[in-house]
C-alpha cells in the first residue's frame, strides 16, 4: 500500500513547496493543484480499501524508525526553544518530561520493538483519511482566497503566507500519519506534529495575544503528551514483548493490559480534543484565521484526538475507566452547548458546539458498545463537514462585514443570500432532523440506553438536555441570518472564488452525506465494527427508519419550490409597530421627537449561561471526574506490576 | 412489534390521522373554550368554534411583510403533520419528537423572518420553551424504551402493562410540559389565543389570513398528537383509564389555564428543568431499582 | 401564599352558571331611569332656543322664523341639559339609545306645524 | 364654605429656586405646576403639600421670558414644566428630561397662548377652516 | 353566509376618547356581556383582525396612528365607530386638537352613537358590521381584490 | 456589536386601554431604558370655558374622563361653589360621598381586572369584571348612566336616591363584599401573583414623596396620604383612615386598591346610615369671581382642579391636574431595570389614565 506512504508523503513535499515559493498566481495555483491530488488520492484510496477489511504496510527499515525518533527530538527541541525564550518555563519543562520519558522508554525499556507493520489501514482509517484528504484540502484552497483578503485587512499582521501553508500542508500530513499510524511511536511523533503545527497556525497573527493563545494550546497540549508519552513507557516497560507497541496487537490484547496505556491516551486524546477542563484552548484558538480555525475543528487537531479514543473505544466497553471518559464527554457536551448560548461571537459559538460535539463523541467512544462507536464515528463525518462548512461561511461573512457578531448576520439572507443559505443548510446539519449531527444523536440515544446502568440514564439526562441548548443557539443564529428588517439587494460578489468554490463543495458534501447515510453506514462504519466486536451487528437504526429520514430530507429540500407560489398575489405591508406614527421602515417616532429604529438582538441570557461560571463548574466536575480517573488508573497498577 | 411504515395498520393509522385530527383537534379546543368560559362566568363560543376562526382566516386577505415567511409556516405545518403521521403510524418515537422539533424551529423562523419586533420576542421565547421541554420529552421516549424495551410507538402501545406504573414521574413531569406545548397560562409566553398583554401577538404577529390558518391547523394536529403521546403511557393495556386520565389531565390543563397568572420566561425554563430532573431523571434512575 | 387560590372562585362561577345576559336573544337590560335619547313634544314647543343655548355640545338647533327644531343624534351625549333648561317642559330623555347606523350625519328635524311631526333623516 | 385654606405667595421669578428649595428642604412634596395666561401675563402657580396644608409659590412672567426649571430640585417636576411649554408656549430652561415640545403634541403650537382658537361656529367641521381661524 | 361572520376578531383602539367608550367596549367582552358568544376575540393585532372598534375622536396626533392600523389590517374588514365623540367628535368638536369623527379620516361602516355608548349598543353595532362583512367578502370575491 | 432589542411599545397595544407608547430597550428582556411618551388623546378641554357657561362646563368635565367621570364633577363643582360660597345641601354632599365612592368600587374593579389582564390572568380578569357589572348597575338606576354619571352639578346634585334604594344598594354592596373578598384573596395570596408583582417596579417611601406621587401609589409605598382626610363633600363626617401599604412594589399597590374597596363598601355603609334628609340643590345665581383649588380623591390619588373667574358667565381658566400627570415621574422611575414582562404591569400599576392626564 504506496498509497499510504504517498498520503504522509505528498502533503509533506507541497508543505515544503510552500516555503520555496513566492506569493503569487503560481503558489495559488500549486496549492489547488496539491489538494485536489490529495484529495482525489484520498478518494482512490477509498476505492482501492473498499471491501478489504484491514491491512498493513512495513516499511521495516530502521533508519526509518530512527529517523521519526529523532525528527520527534527536534521537535521537542524546538518547542522547548521557543518555549524557553517566551519564558514559558512550564511548557519547557513538560516538553522535557515527555522527552524524557519517550527517549527513556526508547533506549531503556528492556524490549525489542522491531519495525513491523508500521502503517495499516482499514474503515475507520479511511472515513478519517477521507475527511483530511477532502475537507482539509478544500480549507486549503479557500486559504488562497482567503488570506489574500485577510493581509489586506490586517496591514499589521506579517504577511507570512509562506509559512502559513507550509503549516497546513504539513498539518494534513501528520494527521495522514496519526490516522494510518499502527505503531504507537509513530503515531506520538505525527501527534506531536500537530501540537506544533497548530501552534504555529494559532500564533500566526505574531502579537501578543495570538502568542498567549498560542503557548495555552501548546501546554495544554503538552500536558496530554505527557500522558501519551506515559502510555507509551508502560507499555514498553510492561509488556513482555515489543508486541503491544502496535496499536492492532494492544487493542487485541484486551482491557486486562491494554486498559491502563488505552486510559493514559485517551487523557492525551481529552486534551486535543478540547474536552474539559482543557477546552480553553480551542477557544482561543480562535484568533487564528478562520481557515486554521476550520482545519483545527473539524479536520484535523481534534480529530486526531477523539480518533485516539474512538480507537480504543472497544477496550473501554462497560468499564469504569470507560464511564469516567464518558462522564467528562458529556459534562463537557452539557456545559459547552449551555456556554455557547451566552456567545454572539459566531466562532464563539462554532468553537462551543465543536467543543460539545466532540464531547459526544468521547461519551459514546467511553461507552464503547457497538452502538456507541458507530454512534462516534457517525458524530465525527457529520461534524467534520458541516462545521468546515460553518467555519468558512463565517469566514467570508466577516470579509464583508468585518465582524464575526452573529448580530452583524442581521437579514443576511437579503444581502449574502448565497452565503446566507449555505450557512443555513450547515447549521441545520448541525441539529435538525434529517440532517446529520441528528441521526448521530439519535444513534446516541439508542446506544446509551442499553449502556452501562445507572451510567447511561445519565448520559442519556445529558443528552437531553444538552439537545434543548443546542435547539437553542442555533436556532437562534439561523432566524438571525432570516430576519430581513428592511430588504437591501444582495452583494453581486460575495466571496472570491475559491472561497464561493469550497463553499458549495462543503454544502454539497454536507447534503451529500446526509443522502447516502445509509450506504456510509451500511459499508464502512458496520464493516469495522463487525472486525473491532468479531461478530454481526445488531441492527442499529431500522431501514425504515433511515427511509424515512431520507423522505423528509427530500421533502425538504422540494419544499423551497414553494416559494415561486408565495410570491405572487400577497399584499406586503410592513412590520406591526405598535401602530406608531412616523413609521417608515423599521423607524419609528420615538419618545422625546427622536426618530428611533427598531432593533433586533438575539437572547444570550447571561444570567444562566455565563461564560465565566459555567466554564469553572465544567472544569471544576471534569477535574474531580480526572482525579477519580487517575485514582483509577493508579489503583489498578500495582496488579499491573505484578 | 417492529414497525414496518408500509403495513396496512400503520397506513390506516396515518391516513386517519391526517384526516380527522384537524377536526377531533378542533372540537377538543372548541370544548376547551367552553369549559373555560363557564369558569370565567361566560357563555363562550359555540363548539364548533375554532373550526370557524380557521376557515374565516382561509377566507381572508393573506398579508406578508414578506413571502419568504409564507414558506416557513407551510413547511411547519407539514412537518407537524408528519410529526403525527410518524406517530400515529407507529415509527420510532425519537424520530417522532426530532420532526417535532424540526417544526417548531420552522415556526420560529417563519416569525424571525418577518423582522418584527414583537414577532422577534416572541420567536425567542417560543425558543426558550422548546429548549425547557425538550428534555423532559426525550426523557419520556427513553423511559418508555426502557419499560417496553421498543423505540417504535406501534410497539410501545402494545406493552402488556401500562407504562405509566412504572412511570409515574414521567407522566406527569410530561403533563407538565404539556401546559407548555398548548401554550396555556402560566406558559403562554409566546403567543396566546387572546391578546397577548406583553408581545401583541408575540409569535404569530406578522402572519395574517391563510398563513395564520394554517398555523392553527398546525396547533390542531400538534395537540391531537400531545394527547396520543400521554395515551402511550396507558397502551393497550389500559385503553379505557388511558382515556380517562387523558381527559381529567386535560380539565386540569384549562383549569391551570384559568387559574394562573403568566409567569416570567425565567421561571418556566428553570420549573421545567427541574420538574424534568426531579420527576424525569430520577423516575428513570429508580426504574433500576426495580 | 399558595397555588390556585382562584379555585374557589372558579368553581363558584362554574355552579353560578353563567351570567351572561344572552343578548340580542334576551332583552337589554334598562332602568327607569336611564338616559337615553331626547324626544320632544314639538306641539309645546316654542322655538326660544333655550335647549340650544345650555346643550354643551350644540346638538339642536332652532330656527324660530321656519319652526324647524333640528337634533343631530350624532352630537347629543344624552346629558339631559337641554330638558332641564326647557322652559315648557317639552323634552324629555327616554331611555331607549338610539341603534346603530351605517353613516351620519344625523339629524333628525321637528316642524311645529299643527301636523304631524315630520322626521327626516338627511345625509 | 371653603374646604382648604388657598394660601398664594406671589414671588419673583428670580427668587423661585430659592423658594422652592426652601419648601422641598421643610419637607413638602410638589403637588403641581399651573400656568394661565391673564391678559398678557402668564401665571404660573408652584403648589405644595404638606401633612395635608396646601400653598402656593405664584410667579408672573410675560411673553418671551425664560422660566427657570425646577427639575433639579423635584425630580418629578418636568412633567410639568414640559406641559406648560407645550400649551404655553412658556420655554423653560434646564428640564431634566426635555420632552422638546413632544410631550403633549398640539395641532396649534402652544393653543393657550392664542385666542379663540377654538371653532367658533360648530357647523364648519373642515379642519383647513379651522386652521385660517386659528390665525 | 361566509365564515367571517361567524368569527369575527375585533381590534379596539382609543382615538382621543374620555375612557367611557372603552371601558363599554370591554365590558362587551366580560362576562355580562360576552362577545366571544359570536366568536368575538380581542385580538389587539390589526393583522389579524377583521373589525376595527374606534372609540373617541380623530385629532391630529392619532391620526397616522388610526391610518397605520386601518391600512395593517388584512381585507376585508368593517370598521365600527363607537360613541359619540367616534360619530362627530362630541362635545369635544370644538376643542383646538380634535378634527372630527373618524369618519373624516378612514370609511366608517357602522356607528354606534351614545355617550357612553352602551355595551347592548355596541353589540347591536358589531353584528351589523359583519353583514356588511359579509357583503364585503362576497364581493371581493367577485371581484377578485385579494387572495 | 450591542445586543439591543427595540420595541416600539404602543401607542396601540391591546394591554393598554389607552394609547401611551414607550419606546423599550431591552437586552434579552431587560429593560435598559424606557421612556414614556404620552400626547395621543389631548383634546384641549380646558380651552372650552371659554366656550361654555361655567354651569354647563360640569358635562364636560365629567366627560374628562369616563371612569372617574362622577368626581371630576364633584372636584369641578366643588370649585365654583367655592368661589361663589355657595353652601349645597348636606343630603346632596352625602349622595355626592356614595357616589364617589360607587365611583371608586367600580374602578377598582375595573382596575383589579386590567391589573390581572396585564399579568395574562383572564379569569381574574373576567371575575373582578363580573362584579363590576353590579356596581355599574346600581349608578345606571340611580344616575341613568353607567359610565357617565352626570348628576352631579353646581350648587348640589340633579338626582335624588330613596331611602329604600339606599337600603337595597347596601344589602347588595353586603352580598358583593363575600365575592370580593375571594377575589382580594387571589390578589394577596396566589403563588403566581406574587411572582408576577413582589418585587416589581418598587418605587421607595422618600423617592414616591420627593416625586409626588399621590393616591394608590403613593400609599403602596408608606406614604399616607388620602385628600378625603381634607373632609371634602361628607367625608369630615365618616369614619377612615387612609388604607396603606409599605412594600413600595406592585404588590403593594395592588393590596392598597383591593383594601380599599372594602373600606368603600363600609364608608358608603356609614354614608347611607347618616344620610340626612333635605333638599338636593340649592339655585345657583350670579357668575363666580375668584380663583380656586379644589382637591378631590380620584381612585387613582389626588385630582386638582383649579378655576379662576372673573364674575362673567365663561370662567377664565379650568386647569385640571390628574393623579394620572403626578403619578408620572415615578412611573419613571419604576420602569429601569425591570423585565420586559413587567412593563405591562408595572405601567398598569399606577393606573394610568391617559385621557385625563391630557385632557
Ligand atoms: S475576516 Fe476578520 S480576521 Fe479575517 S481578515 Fe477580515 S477582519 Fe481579519
Ligand atoms: S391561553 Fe391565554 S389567550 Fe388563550 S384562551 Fe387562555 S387566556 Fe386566552
Ligand atoms: S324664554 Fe327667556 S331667554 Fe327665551 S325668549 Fe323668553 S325671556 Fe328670552
Ligand atoms: S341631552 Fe344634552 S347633548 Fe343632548 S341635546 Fe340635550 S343638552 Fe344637548
Ligand atoms: S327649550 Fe323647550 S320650548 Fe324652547 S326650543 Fe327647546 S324644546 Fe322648545
Ligand atoms: S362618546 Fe361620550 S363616553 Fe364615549 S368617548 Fe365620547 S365623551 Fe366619552
Ligand atoms: S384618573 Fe382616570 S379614571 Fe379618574 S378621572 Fe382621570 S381618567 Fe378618569
Ligand atoms: S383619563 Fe381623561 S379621558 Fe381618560 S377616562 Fe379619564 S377623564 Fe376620560
Amino acid at each position: 500500500m504506496d498509497l499510504l506512504i504517498f498520503l504522509i508523503l505528498f502533503p509533506l513535499i507541497a508543505a515544503i513547496l510552500m516555503l520555496l515559493l513566492p506569493n503569487g498566481e503560481i503558489r495559488d495555483a500549486i496549492v489547488k493543484i496539491a489538494a485536489l491530488i490529495i484529495a482525489v488520492s484520498s478518494v482512490y484510496l477509498f476505492i482501492e480499501t473498499f471491501g478489504k477489511g484491514i491491512s498493513y504496510v512495513t516499511i521495516g527499515s530502521e533508519t526509518v524508525g530512527m529517523a521519526i525518533l529523532l525528527c520527534e527530538l527536534v521537535v521537542a527541541i524546538f518547542i522547548i526553544a521557543i518555549s524557553l525564550k517566551f519564558r514559558k518555563y512550564i511548557v519547557a519543562a513538560l516538553a522535557i518530561v515527555q522527552t524524557a520519558i519517550l527517549v527513556y522508554a526508547e533506549e531503556f525499556a528492556s524490549v525489542e520493538t522491531g519495525f513491523l507493520n508500521e502503517l495499516f489501514v482499514d474503515e475507520f482509517s479511511v472515513i478519517m483519511a477521507l475527511i483530511i484528504g477532502i475537507i482539509g484540502s478544500l480549507i486549503c484552497v479557500y486559504s488562497v482566497g482567503y488570506m489574500k483578503g485577510y493581509h489586506e485587512k490586517h496591514a499589521d499582521v506579517k504577511d507570512n503566507r509562506k509559512l502559513f501553508f507550509f503549516v497546513m500542508f504539513l498539518f494534513l500530513s501528520a494527521m495522514f500519519g496519526v490516522v494510518f499510524s499502527n505503531h504507537i511511536v509513530w503515531l506520538f511523533f505525527f501527534w506531536e506534529i500537530t501540537t506544533l503545527c497548530s501552534f504555529l497556525l494559532i500564533g500566526y497573527a505574531m502579537d501578543e495575544i495570538a502568542w498567549k493563545n498560542a503557548f495555552w494550546a501548546l501546554l495544554l497540549n503538552t500536558i496530554g503528551g505527557v500522558g501519551f508519552s506515559g502510555a507509551i513507557l508502560f507499555i514498553l516497560v510492561y509488556s513482555g514483548n515489543g508486541d503491544f507497541i502496535y496499536l492492532n496487537n494492544l487493542i487485541a490484547a484486551g482491557p486486562v493490559f491494554a486498559m491502563i496505556p488505552a486510559a493514559l491516551i485517551a487523557f492525551a486524546g481529552l486534551t486535543k480534543s478540547a474536552q474539559m477542563p482543557f477546552s480553553s484552548w480551542l477557544v482561543g484558538a480562535m484568533v487564528a484565521p478562520t481557515p486554521v480555525s476550520a482545519l483545527l475543528h473539524s479536520s484535523t487537531m481534534v480529530k486526531a484526538g477523539v480518533y485516539v479514543i474512538v480507537r480504543f473505544a472497544p477496550i473501554f466497553e462497560l468499564s469504569y475507566i470507560g464511564v469516567l471518559i464518558s462522564l467528562v464527554g458529556g459534562v463537557t457536551f452539557l456545559l459547552a452547548s449551555a456556554i455557547a448560548i451566552g456567545q454572539s461571537n459566531a466562532k464563539k459559538v462554532l468553537a462551543y458546539s465543536t467543543i460539545a460535539n466532540l464531547g459526544l463523541v468521547v461519551a459514546c467512544a467511553g461507552i464503547g458498545t457497538q452502538e456507541a462507536v458507530w454512534a462516534a464515528i457517525l458524530l465525527i463525518i457529520f461534524h467534520a463537514v458541516a462545521k468546515s462548512l460553518l467555519f468558512l461561511a463565517v469566514g467570508s461573512v466577516e470579509h464583508q462585514k468585518k465582524s464575526r457578531d452573529i448580530e452583524d448576520m442581521s437579514g443576511l439572507i437579503s444581502t449574502m443570500p448565497k452565503v446566507a443559505v449555505m450557512m443555513l443548510i450547515g447549521i441545520a446539519g448541525m441539529f435538525l432532523a434529517p440532517f446529520g449531527m441528528l441521526i448521530s444523536k439519535w444513534a446516541t440515544i439508542h446506544a446509551f440506553v442499553n449502556a452501562l446502568p445507572p451510567f447511561g440514564m445519565l448520559l442519556i439526562a445529558m443528552i437531553a438536555y444538552g439537545s434543548g441548548i443546542t435547539v437553542f443557539f442555533w436556532a437562534k443564529w439561523m432566524g438571525k441570518l432570516i430576519e430581513v428588517k428592511k430588504k437591501s439587494s444582495p452583494l453581486k460578489k460575495e466571496a472570491t472564488s475559491p472561497e464561493m468554490f469550497t463553499l458549495y463543495c462543503l454544502t454539497g458534501l454536507t447534503v451529500i452525506t446526509c443522502l447516502l447515510f445509509p450506504l456510509i453506514s451500511g459499508f464502512m462504519i458496520e464493516p469495522y465494527i463487525v472486525e473491532v466486536y468479531n461478530g454481526t451487528v445488531s441492527q442499529l437504526l431500522s431501514l425504515n427508519n433511515m427511509l424515512i429520514m431520507l423522505m423528509m430530507l427530500v421533502l425538504i429540500l422540494l419544499l423551497p419550490l414553494s416559494l415561486g407560489h408565495f410570491s405572487k398575489g400577497r399584499t406586503v405591508v410592513g412590520q406591526y409597530m405598535g401602530a406608531r406614527p412616523g413609521v417608515s421602515g423599521v423607524s419609528f417616532a420615538g419618545s422625546m421627537g427622536v426618530t428611533k429604529e427598531v432593533e433586533l438582538s438575539n437572547y444570550y441570557m447571561e444570567e444562566f449561561f455565563g461564560e465565566e461560571k459555567l466554564s469553572k463548574t465544567g472544569v471544576i466536575l471534569t477535574i474531580i471526574l480526572l482525579i477519580v480517573f487517575a485514582a483509577v488508573i493508579i489503583l489498578n497498577l500495582p496488579g499491573m506490576v505484578m | 412489534m417492529t414497525f414496518e411504515f408500509f403495513t396496512n395498520s400503520s397506513f390506516i393509522g396515518a391516513v386517519l390521522f391526517i384526516l380527522f385530527a384537524p377536526l377531533i383537534g378542533g372540537i377538543v379546543m372548541g370544548i376547551d373554550r367552553k369549559i373555560t368560559a363557564r369558569m370565567q362566568g361566560r357563555v363562550g363560543p359555540p363548539v364548533l368554534q375554532p373550526i370557524y376562526d380557521i376557515l374565516k382566516l382561509f377566507e381572508k386577505e393573506n398579508m406578508v411583510v414578506y413571502e419568504s415567511q409564507n414558506f416557513w409556516i407551510l413547511s411547519y405545518l407539514i412537518f407537524i403533520v408528519v410529526t403525527g403521521v410518524l406517530f400515529f403510524a407507529g415509527s420510532d418515537i425519537l424520530l417522532v419528537i426530532f420532526a417535532l422539533t424540526l417544526a417548531h424551529v420552522f415556526l420560529i423562523l417563519g416569525a424571525y423572518s418577518t423582522g418584527s419586533p414583537y414577532a422577534h420576542v416572541g420567536a425567542e421565547r417560543e425558543l426558550i420553551q422548546l429548549m425547557a421541554v425538550e428534555p423532559m420529552i426525550i426523557i419520556a421516549a427513553v423511559g418508555l424504551y426502557q419499560v417496553t424495551n421498543s423505540f417504535d410507538t406501534a410497539g410501545i402501545i402494545q406493552s402488556t402493562f401500562a407504562p405509566v406504573i412504572v412511570l409515574p414521574g414521567i407522566f406527569l413531569g410530561m403533563v407538565y410540559i404539556l401546559t407548555m406545548k398548548l401554550r396555556k397560562s402560566p406558559f403562554d409566553l409566546s403567543t396566546s389565543h387572546h391578546a397577548h398583554q406583553e408581545l401583541v401577538k408575540g409569535l404569530t404577529t406578522e402572519f395574517s389570513g391563510s398563513t395564520l390558518g394554517m398555523t392553527e391547523i398546525a396547533h390542531l394536529y400538534e395537540l391531537v398528537f400531545l394527547l396520543g403521546f400521554l395515551f402511550l403511557f396507558f397502551g393497550t393495556a389500559a385503553p379505557l383509564i388511558g382515556i380517562a386520565v387523558i381527559l381529567i389531565v386535560y380539565f386540569l390543563e384549562v383549569f391551570v389555564d384559568n387559574a394562573t397568572s403568566r409567569v416570567k420566561w425565567q421561571f418556566a425554563l428553570k420549573s421545567c428543568w427541574i420538574v424534568t430532573a426531579v420527576l424525569g431523571v430520577l423516575n428513570l434512575l429508580a426504574l433500576y431499582l426495580i | 401564599m399558595k397555588l390556585f387560590s382562584m379555585t374557589k372562585t372558579i368553581f363558584k362561577t362554574l355552579g353560578r352558571g353563567p351570567s351572561t345576559i344572552r343578548y340580542p336573544k334576551e332583552p337589554a337590560k334598562r332602568y327607569e331611569g336611564t338616559r337615553g335619547q331626547v324626544e320632544i313634544k314639538i306641539e309645546d314647543c316654542i322655538f326660544c332656543g333655550l335647549c340650544s343655548m345650555h346643550c354643551p355640545s350644540d346638538a339642536i338647533t332652532v330656527d324660530k322664523p321656519v319652526k324647524i327644531w333640528t337634533i343631530d343624534r350624532f352630537r347629543c351625549i344624552s346629558c339631559n341639559s337641554c330638558v332641564e333648561a326647557c322652559p315648557k317642559n317639552c323634552l324629555c330623555l327616554n331611555n331607549v339609545y338610539h341603534e346603530p347606523v351605517l353613516n351620519g350625519p344625523l339629524t333628525e328635524s321637528f316642524t311645529g306645524s299643527a301636523e304631524p311631526a315630520e322626521v327626516s333623516s338627511e345625509n | 364654605m371653603t374646604i382648604e385654606e388657598q394660601k398664594y405667595t406671589d414671588i419673583m421669578k428670580e427668587d423661585l429656586l430659592k423658594n422652592v428649595k426652601d419648601k422641598c428642604e421643610s419637607g413638602y412634596r410638589l403637588v403641581q405646576i399651573g400656568c394661565g395666561k391673564f391678559g398678557d401675563i402668564f401665571e404660573i402657580n408652584y403648589s405644595f403639600e404638606k401633612e395635608y396644608s396646601f400653598e402656593n409659590l405664584r410667579i408672573k412672567t410675560t411673553e418671551g421670558e425664560k422660566v427657570p426649571s425646577i427639575s433639579d430640585i423635584y425630580w418629578g417636576s418636568f412633567i410639568y414644566e414640559n406641559e406648560i411649554h407645550d400649551l404655553f408656549g412658556v420655554e423653560v430652561t434646564g428640564i431634566n428630561l426635555d420632552f422638546k415640545g413632544n410631550l403633549i403634541r398640539t395641532t396649534v403650537k402652544a393653543p393657550f397662548n392664542v385666542k379663540n382658537v377654538t371653532k367658533v361656529k360648530p357647523e364648519k367641521k373642515e379642519t383647513a377652516e379651522k386652521k385660517t381661524e386659528d390665525n | 353566509m361566509s365564515y367571517l361572520t361567524k368569527s369575527p376578531w375585533i381590534i379596539h383602539y382609543d382615538a382621543s376618547s374620555c375612557n367611557g367608550c372603552d371601558i363599554e367596549v370591554l365590558a362587551c367582552l366580560t362576562p355580562l356581556y360576552d362577545v366571544e358568544r359570536f366568536g368575538i376575540i380581542n385580538t389587539g393585532n390589526p393583522k389579524h383582525a377583521d373589525i376595527f372598534v374606534v372609540t373617541g375622536s380623530v385629532n391630529e396626533q392619532n391620526k397616522e396612528v388610526i391610518k397605520n392600523i386601518y391600512n395593517q389590517m388584512p381585507k376585508p374588514n368593517v370598521v365600527v365607530g363607537v360613541g359619540i365623540c367616534a360619530c362627530s367628535g362630541g362635545v369635544f368638536r370644538e376643542c383646538y386638537n380634535v378634527s372630527g369623527g373618524v369618519g373624516e379620516l378612514i370609511p366608517v361602516d357602522v356607528y354606534v352613537p351614545g355617550c357612553a355608548a352602551r355595551p347592548e349598543q355596541i353589540i347591536d353595532g358589531i353584528v351589523k358590521a359583519l353583514g356588511i362583512l359579509d357583503k364585503k367578502y362576497k364581493d371581493s370575491k367577485k371581484g377578485g381584490d385579494f387572495k | 456589536m450591542s445586543r439591543r432589542i427595540v420595541v416600539p411599545f404602543g401607542p396601540q397595544h391591546p394591554v393598554l386601554p389607552e394609547p401611551i407608547h414607550l419606546d423599550l430597550v431591552l437586552e434579552d428582556e431587560h429593560v435598559i431604558e424606557a421612556i414614556p411618551s404620552i400626547g395621543y388623546v389631548h383634546r384641549g378641554l380646558e380651552k372650552l370655558v371659554e366656550k361654555r357657561d361655567f354651569k354647563d362646563f360640569v358635562y364636560i368635565a365629567e366627560r374628562i374622563c369616563g371612569i372617574c367621570s362622577f368626581i371630576h364633577s364633584v372636584g369641578y363643582c366643588q370649585g365654583i361653589e367655592n368661589i361663589m360660597d355657595i353652601e349645597v345641601p348636606k343630603r346632596a354632599q352625602y349622595l355626592r360621598t356614595i357616589w364617589s365612592e360607587y365611583s371608586r368600587l367600580h374602578s377598582h374593579l375595573l382596575w383589579l381586572g386590567l391589573f390581572a389582564d396585564s399579568m395574562g390572568f383572564e379569569n381574574l380578569f373576567m371575575n373582578s369584571w363580573r362584579i363590576r357589572e353590579k356596581i355599574l348597575d346600581a349608578m345606571e338606576e340611580t344616575t341613568g348612566g353607567r359610565v357617565i354619571q352626570g348628576s352631579c352639578k353646581v350648587g348640589g346634585v340633579r338626582r335624588d336616591i330613596s331611602d329604600s334604594k339606599l337600603k337595597d344598594m347596601v344589602k347588595d354592596l353586603d352580598i358583593l363584599s363575600s365575592d370580593i373578598e375571594d377575589l382580594c384573596h387571589v390578589f394577596f395570596d396566589d403563588d403566581t401573583v406574587i411572582h408576577r408583582t413582589k418585587g416589581v417596579g418598587v418605587i421607595s417611601k422618600e423617592a414616591a414623596y420627593s416625586l409626588g406621587a399621590v393616591g394608590p401609589t403613593a400609599r403602596g409605598s408608606g406614604v399616607s396620604t388620602d385628600i378625603r382626610k381634607t373632609g371634602y363633600v361628607a367625608y369630615a363626617d365618616l369614619d377612615f383612615s387612609p388604607v396603606v401599604e409599605t412594600g413600595g412594589d406592585c404588590y403593594a399597590r395592588c393590596a392598597v386598591r383591593a383594601r380599599e374597596l372594602l373600606q368603600s363598601v363600609d364608608i358608603i355603609k356609614q354614608a347611607v346610615d347618616a344620610v340626612p334628609s333635605g333638599d338636593i340643590d340649592v339655585k345657583v345665581k350670579g357668575n363666580p369671581d375668584g380663583e380656586y383649588f379644589s382637591r378631590v380623591e380620584q381612585p387613582r390619588g389626588e385630582c386638582l382642579h383649579y378655576i379662576k373667574a372673573n364674575g362673567k358667565k365663561n370662567i377664565l381658566r379650568e386647569r385640571v391636574r390628574t393623579p394620572t400627570t403626578a403619578n408620572i415621574p415615578a412611573l419613571v422611575k419604576m420602569l429601569g431595570g425591570c423585565e420586559m414582562a413587567d412593563v405591562p404591569v408595572i405601567v398598569l400599576s399606577i393606573d394610568p389614565c391617559i385621557g385625563c392626564a391630557e385632557r
